[in-house]
């Protein structure tokens, strides 16, 4: 494998990130903890948006349920983070499990407003059910504890993040390469196709929208620990265009693309800190120039630049035949 | 019995609102299939630019108008030309995206410009500000244009697709933009003249309803979300489903506000649309894109 | 070596938002904040050290505000802090500011949290919610006001005034007649007037922006409801408030607090709408910018007290030591005790009648 | 006819009061290749999809292996070892050759969510094993060359012999085949009765095979059904229908002439 | 009428067609062959100018047209019916007959070549309300090629018009191409239903491996063995 081969170059990223606490100082690491919350978000957006194709702008509303969720039984009962956050996480998994059902009857842009139409509700019920989510005034979560190890709030959050991005990372590029990956595509690109090779509809958009649920829990969870602040704002249809922004940035439909997409936009937004005043008109102008000069996201420049960047919906095997580049030949072969 | 006049009346001026933004939605999605998420932005910085004309420089309403509907017209090409027209064979939420970044753009403009100028800035009225009683019903002058000006344009519009080819070749070239093609349609043309027009729509609207609200650059966004969420019940491709979702929308959230409270009125609509969208879905009034197996 | 700090300059970090729609209580403020700089600098600067402000935005998001101080802290290394457009970003950042022992003077948030309990080097010179919702309250009470009702935004801002509110009713052991909302874009306010109408409420406590707040008010107009209508230092300048409702005499029982004295017309602020229509051309002076312009003031005076040595104790000391300091701006002086960092005290009430002036009625000062 | 695999009983579908089949009845005996045939719009491809399960009929019922499949989802039916192809080409655009293929079996592996994403050995194996059949597949209809191509890149009629090959991959028992033969170039077509024999004789799957090529009809099948206008107007063998003169005149009509010999 | 000289055509990196040369001779029906793959539509849809070719030149009437967009070569009266029936599915049959017609603007023509449509395929005059996306597979086909008529072309590329069509459709269809020609329309025909081919056409040639491997009379191309060995592989 060339010296730029995926492996390497994700290895090397690794490293980067496991020693990177060392000599980054408090604000650097904060972002680093940022793009790590966002790689998991970016990670579950596109298997639901880029391999499942459907477009979905609920996620958002599902990053918030796992923040709140994690957040609130910790205030509301006293638990633990570590016992709060899983199951704020699986609340999300609950939402997405539960807004697949619409998904199975709408398609493209009416599924798109009825999640936005969902987002939008979320929104509502975080700012006016004040007796339990505080309302728009947000709410202090307790400060994580990772004793009896001897090591900071801050530090163990960043190592926690990246543990659970390798992780998840892995399951994630695991399974759209399976058979479960294959299926997801197969519904994106033709519904009746699939069914009709024994693909079930609704247990496929329910696992994917189940998928991008978990992780936008999971990433909502590690959020409201990171801020220790939980409010509406952090969930709004800002966070929508920029998770959107990330998977498009990064290259729908791969699992890497996304971890690229997530580092790239978190690093955009600071890095824009620079334009004081005319912050807006660059993102605007960035997202474009990205989505015009690399409409397949970066994965697809990647794909087409270095050799041995494909990402096959399969586990590529070492014998692979080169794909051929003359084509008239298909005239002699025969069925 | 009073109470119930007023939601209906408040919930229809503000639905012819939500009806127009909604026109120039569909106007769009009718050629393109998709949405032009930098819609309220064109809105809101037409409002501006009638403000400029209207309220710094002197120049009467009627032409102000007019240069926001020419002026949305421009935005729209341009909005084409640089955020749909290189990236039409993408994925569709890429050139969501890509449109959400122009959004952005405008916005950002429209803070440099006139973001120092005041919070809100106020657009004189065009018609007496005093309210006048229509049947022991009371209701302000510029509502009432502001319900007639939406109706001429709605009839405008529907003329012009009905009179001329425009609007079934619009269709053709969002059902299958191969097929317009080879049937000699020039579609980048249809493509801009749609982008254009939904603009302008956009720029007719922002004109009439200034002076009923306040222009302030994060105006468009919310008119925007009711817009595309009205476009959405009507069924997307409709424009009398169009002005049906609006003034739909118009009139639940001023019964919601009415007879339930006032903070259900954000929320209605959507809880509603949701309902709507398992029963139908497609819309009140729209067709499925279909193709057999 | 102190950070932020060199033989001849001095560097103050603000965050706020200078995107969004929160832009008017982070950018414009940090306008006011750089006309101020400008005029030390012109005159000397403060021991010889000139004023650099350095300017963060945080979208009003919580997590932006976090990344925005943290920058300013550890990577920009700033001396000191005017800042905090949105109740809720700054909220937010207050943990991380409290634990840098930065010194930092809150130009816009209202929110009790963030002054309450007190942080020891978190100062703020903005009316502090709690403050201005009783005042609003008694103000309606002393004008002979029996049915009182309110109108709320349910966002940060909003509720940060509306809880405290709502406290207030009850320790005076009534309630609001009628509790309605509106919506920050609303265009339309025909439902909840004629719900308070119907409710005959006598006065509106008026917790909204002024774009719903003009909504609110022609509406009312139009369906024939006069009530008094108290607004809040979000709608301070009620000659702009006045065209905003665009429907003349709508606005006739309209009073308002302001965190400021002045509003942007008043001749007595004339050198400051000039300094910034020199420096930011095209713009109108607002009460925003004088938001900026009087922490910046207490920030300067601070500095000045310190010293030439400067360290971040030393202008904390300072701070705690102000008392009935005068600004060119707010409406009393300014106090600072080491128990107690809510140090602009003194809502002003002003008012305009149609056809007039803008009066300002008097300042009262809270405890 | 007891022992038919698949029988259609008195089927009934409308659209808008148009009845587009009318009492449709069916039996297709194990192992046999089923012409059916008949004008445009008779009905052939609805019929079709109300087997598969994508229309439900309005009447009638359709029965596979003596069980009922009316009202199951298209993928339980399609588990149940039905197979078929679309009248236009159903790739899935976002995947290669290969990848269409190993979709093909879906349904006849197992790995579920937890040993796919862990990436177990069992689920390695059976992924390996479906790659290895998704090339042999390739290898048989001679495109191997292709494996790696995006199914977007293909001509249409490489496109419709990947897709019949999706279909065939997974050994389903019975196979229904919406004009196959449709852009397929002549050296193809010139083998693909062998090729639907082999499939019947060496796979054991019973075909249905609606085709408009009237010599493939001829040659292959055992029996033939013609539908005309939602009813079924003839059935019987290929030499029977041939000479039907309802069917003549409803259907094949005149044999074309070569110019040379017309003008 | 058309000329095809050296034209070369590839997508990204896979070269389809390498060197082209051949002729349509105006008023004559040309059929055009070849394998699967090998790059027919690629051919006629560089004509109809919706793929850019890379090289080489296309003379329409002796004018060049490579590289000029589809619409303009329409406008020339180069049509297409293009594979695959790709009609407008939620339009309805009228609407996607009429907007054939979309270049024209001779209204009162275009009912009467309504008609004759509708005469030549009786079907559609049935279903002329319905949306095109619910018709069976060979209705679409016919809405394809009526459509094309619609746009009154002098020159029509046809990329497999019998696919799908029962038989007795396809001797119809037969018939009026030969009843088109016979008017003066030019066609180029590309074909797998090697009797209509032969049924038509009066010269064929064969396409394979991006270059023109064979060119003839359509008459004795079933008899050619030669020809049958190399393109049918038997
Ligand atoms: N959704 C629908 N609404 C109305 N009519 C329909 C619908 N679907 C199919 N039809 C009609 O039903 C008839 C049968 O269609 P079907 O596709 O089954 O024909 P077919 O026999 O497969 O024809 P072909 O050989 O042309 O493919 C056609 O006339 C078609 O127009
Ligand atoms: N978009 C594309 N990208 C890359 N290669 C393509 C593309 N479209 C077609 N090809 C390749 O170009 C060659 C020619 O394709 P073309 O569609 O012109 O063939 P054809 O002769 O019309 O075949 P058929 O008889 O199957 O319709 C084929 O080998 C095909 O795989
Ligand atoms: C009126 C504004 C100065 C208040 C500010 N937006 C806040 O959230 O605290
Ligand atoms: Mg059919
Ligand atoms: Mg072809």
């Amino acid at each position: 494998m060339a010296l730029f081969g995926r492996r390497n170059v994700l290895v090397a990223m690794l490293l980067f990130a496991a020693v990177a606490p060392t000599f980054l100082n408090a604000y650097y690491l904060f972002v680093a903890n940022t793009i790590l919350i966002y790689v998991l978000l970016a990670i579950g957006l596109n298997i639901l948006v880029g391999y499942a194709g459907q477009l979905a702008f609920a996620n958002a509303a599902m990053f918030g349920i796992g923040a709140y969720g994690t957040g609130l039984l910790q205030v509301h009962f006293g638990w633990p983070f570590w016992l709060a956050f899983p199951l704020g996480a699986l609340i999300a998994t609950m939402v997405g499990l539960a807004i697949s059902l619409p998904a199975l009857r709408l398609s493209g842009l009416y599924l798109a407003l009825s999640t936005l139409a969902f987002a939008q509700f979320t929104q509502w019920v975080f700012l006016n059910w004040e007796p339990v989510t505080f309302g728009a005034g947000g709410f202090k979560t307790p400060p994580i504890s990772f004793a009896p190890l001897p090591i900071s709030k801050t530090l163990g959050l960043y190592y926690l993040s990246l543990i659970l991005v390798m992780v998840l990372f892995a399951l994630a590029q695991n399974l759209v390469r399976s058979r479960i990956g294959r299926a997801f595509v197969a519904v994106r690109d033709g519904e009746i196709a699939a069914e009709s090779l024994g693909v079930d509809l609704l247990r496929y958009k329910a696992l994917a929208f189940g998928i991008s649920g978990f992780y936008a829990g999971i990433a909502g969870g590690l959020y409201s620990a990171m801020l220790n602040f939980v409010s509406p704002e952090g969930f709004d249809l800002f966070q929508m265009v920029i998770h959107k922004a990330m998977i498009i940035v990064g290259g729908l439909g791969s699992i890497v693309g996304s971890v690229l997409g997530a580092g790239t936009l978190v690093f955009v937004l600071e890095a824009l800190r620079k334009v004081k005043g005319v912050q807006e008109i660059a993102f605007g102008a960035i997202l474009v120039g990205f989505i015009l000069f690399m409409p397949g996201g970066i994965i697809g420049y990647l794909k087409e630049k270095v050799r041995g960047w494909e990402e096959p919906l399969h586990r590529a095997r070492a014998s692979r035949r080169p794909p051929v580049a003359a084509t008239s030949e298909s005239s002699e072969v025969r069925p | 019995m009073e109470l119930l006049v007023y939601l209906l009346l408040s919930g229809l001026t503000t639905g012819s609102l939500y009806a127009l933004i909604a026109l120039g939605i569909v106007v769009v999605n009718k050629a393109t299939a998709v949405i032009n998420f930098a819609h309220g932005e064109l809105f809101m910085f037409s409002g501006f630019v009638a403000w400029m004309l209207h309220v710094q420089m002197g120049v009467p309403y009627l032409p102000s108008l007019l240069a926001a509907v020419a002026f949305g017209f421009l935005l729209g090409a341009a909005t084409d030309l640089i955020a749909f027209r290189p990236l039409k064979n993408a994925n569709i939420i890429s050139l969501v995206l890509a449109t959400i970044g122009i959004a952005f753009m405008l916005r950002g403009t429209a803070r440099v410009i006139w973001g120092g100028k005041g919070d809100y800035l106020p657009f004189p009225p065009i018609t007496s500000p005093e309210p006048i009683m229509i049947g022991g019903i009371m209701v302000i002058p510029q509502q009432l244009a502001v319900l007639a000006g939406s109706i001429v344009i709605m009839v405008a519009f529907a003329a012009f697709f009905r009179l001329t080819r425009a609007g079934k070749m619009m269709q053709a070239t969002a059902d299958n933009a191969k097929a317009a093609t080879l049937a000699g349609i020039r579609i980048d043309r249809i493509y801009m003249l749609s982008f254009g027009t939904g603009a302008a729509i956009a720029g007719a609207a922002a004109a009439l309803m200034a002076p009923l609200t306040l222009l302030y650059p994060d105006m468009g966004f919310s008119f925007f979300i009711k817009g595309f969420a009205a476009a959405v019940l009507g069924g997307l491709t409709s424009l009398p489903g169009a002005v049906l979702g609006g003034i739909s929308i118009g009139i639940i959230e001023s019964l919601a506000g009415g007879y339930l409270h006032s903070s259900f009125i954000e929320v209605s609509a959507f809880i509603v649309i949701m309902f709507v969208l398992v029963v139908r879905p497609t819309g009140l009034l729209g067709s499925t894109r279909f193709r057999r197996v | 070596q102190v950070p932020g700090v060199t033989a001849d300059t001095i560097k103050i970090g603000s965050f706020g938002a200078l995107t969004g729609p929160g832009y008017l209580y982070g950018k414009l403020p940090m306008n006011g904040i750089e006309v101020v700089f400008d005029q030390v600098n012109a005159a000397g600067g403060i021991n010889g050290r000139k004023l650099e402000l350095v300017r963060e935005d945080d979208r009003c998001d919580p997590a932006a505000a976090i990344g925005a101080v943290k920058k300013l802290i550890h990577e920009d290394k700033v001396f000191a802090i005017i800042g905090g457009g949105c109740s809720n970003a700054t909220v937010a950042a207050r943990e991380t500011l409290a634990e840098a022992r930065i010194p930092v003077i809150i130009m816009a948030s209202v929110h009790d949290g963030i002054t309450t309990p007190v942080a020891p080097t978190i100062f703020s010179t903005a009316l502090t919610s709690s403050l201005e919702s009783a005042a609003m309250l008694q103000f309606a009470l002393d004008q002979g006001a029996k049915r009182i009702a309110v109108i709320s935004m349910r966002d940060a801002w909003g509720r940060s005034r509306y809880t405290p509110l709502i406290e207030a009713f009850q320790k005076k052991g009534i309630k609001p007649v009628l509790d309605e909302e509106m919506a920050p874009d609303a265009n339309d306010a025909t439902a909840q007037v004629l719900r308070l109408k119907g409710a005959n409420a006598d006065a509106v406590l008026v917790v909204l922006y002024p774009k719903p707040a003009a909504i609110f008010m022609r509406d009312a107009q139009k369906l024939g409801f006069k009530p008094l209508a108290v607004g809040q230092s979000g709608i301070a300048d009620p000659a702009a408030f006045e065209d905003q409702v665009g429907s003349p005499g709508a606005t006739a029982s309209f009073r308002t607090i302001s965190m400021v004295r002045y509003t942007p017309e008043d001749p007595a602020v004339d050198k400051w709408r000039k300094a910034i229509e020199a420096k930011f051309p095209g713009d109108r002076l607002s009460v925003f910018n004088l938001f900026g312009i009087g922490s910046a003031q207490v920030m300067v005076e601070g500095l000045k007290r310190a010293g030439p040595d400067l360290t971040r104790e030393k202008l904390v000391a300072a701070l705690n030591g102000l008392k009935d300091f005068e600004t060119d701006v707010y409406p009393g002086g300014i106090t600072c005790v080491e128990t107690d960092h809510r140090c602009n005290k003194n809502p002003a009430w002003i008012a305009k009648e149609p056809g007039k002036p803008v009066r300002v009625l008097g300042v009262t000062k809270v405890e | 006819m007891n022992e038919a695999l698949l029988s259609v009983r008195g089927v009934s579908v409308s659209f808008g009061g148009v009845k587009v089949l009318d009492g449709i009845d069916l039996d297709v005996k194990p192992g046999e290749i089923r012409g059916l045939i008949g004008p445009n719009g008779a009905g052939k491809t609805t019929m079709l999809n109300v087997i598969c399960g994508i229309h439900p009929p309005h009447q009638g019922d359709v029965l596979l292996d003596g069980v009922s499949i009316v009202g199951r989802k298209p993928s339980a039916i399609a588990r149940l070892g039905l197979g078929r192809t679309f009248q236009t080409s159903q790739l899935f655009r976002g995947m290669t050759v290969l990848e269409n293929l190993m979709t093909g079996l879906h349904h006849r592996t197992t790995a579920g969510f937890v040993a796919a994403s862990l990436n177990l050995r069992r689920y390695r194996e059976e992924e390996e094993a479906a790659e290895e059949a998704a090339r042999q597949a390739l290898e048989f209809i001679g495109m191997s060359a292709f494996a790696d191509r995006p199914a977007s890149a293909l001509s249409f009629g490489q496109q419709r012999v990947i897709e019949i090959a999706r279909t065939l991959i997974s050994d389903p028992k019975v196979v229904l085949l919406d004009e196959p033969a449709v852009g397929l170039s002549l050296n193809r077509l010139a083998e693909f009765d062998t090729l639907l024999r082999r499939i019947r004789d060496e796979k054991g799957v019973t075909l249905i095979l609606i085709e408009h090529v009237i010599r493939l009809v001829m040659d292959v099948c055992d029996q033939v059904t013609v539908l005309s206008s939602g009813r079924r107007i003839a059935e019987g063998t290929p030499d029977a229908v041939r000479n039907d003169p309802g069917v003549i005149e409803a259907y094949l009509g005149k044999e074309l002439r070569a110019r040379h010999s017309a003008s | 009428m058309l000329a095809i000289q050296h034209l070369k055509v590839s997508y990204g990196i896979t070269q389809v067609l390498r060197d082209v040369t051949f002729e349509v001779p105006a008023g004559k029906i040309v059929a055009l062959l070849g394998g699967n793959g090998s790059g027919k539509t690629t051919m006629l849809n560089t004509l109809s100018g919706v793929v850019r070719c890379s090289g080489g030149s296309i003379l329409f009437e002796g004018k060049e047209c490579a590289g000029l967009s589809a619409d303009n070569m329409v406008r020339r009266g180069i049509v297409q019916v293009p594979q695959g029936r790709e009609v407008w599915p939620s339009m309805s049959v009228q609407d996607n007959l009429e907007l054939g017609a979309a270049t024209r603007r001779d209204w009162g023509a275009m009912r009467a070549d309504l008609d004759e449509v509708y005469a030549m395929f009786p079907k559609l005059a049935a279903v002329r309300k319905r949306r095109a996306g619910s018709l069976s597979g060979g209705e679409q086909q016919m809405v394809a090629i009526g459509r094309a008529l619609m746009a009154r072309p002098r020159c029509l590329l046809m990329d497999e018009p019998s696919a799908g069509l029962a038989p007795t459709i396809v001797g119809d269809m037969v018939d009026t191409i030969l009843a088109l020609n016979r008017r003066g329309l030019t066609i180029l025909l590309v074909e797998q239903n090697i009797g209509v081919a032969a049924a038509v056409a009066e010269s064929a040639h064969i396409l394979q491996g991006g270059e023109i491997t064979f060119s003839g009379p359509a008459a004795g191309l079933v008899d050619n063995d030669e020809v049958l060995r190399s393109y049918l592989g038997r």
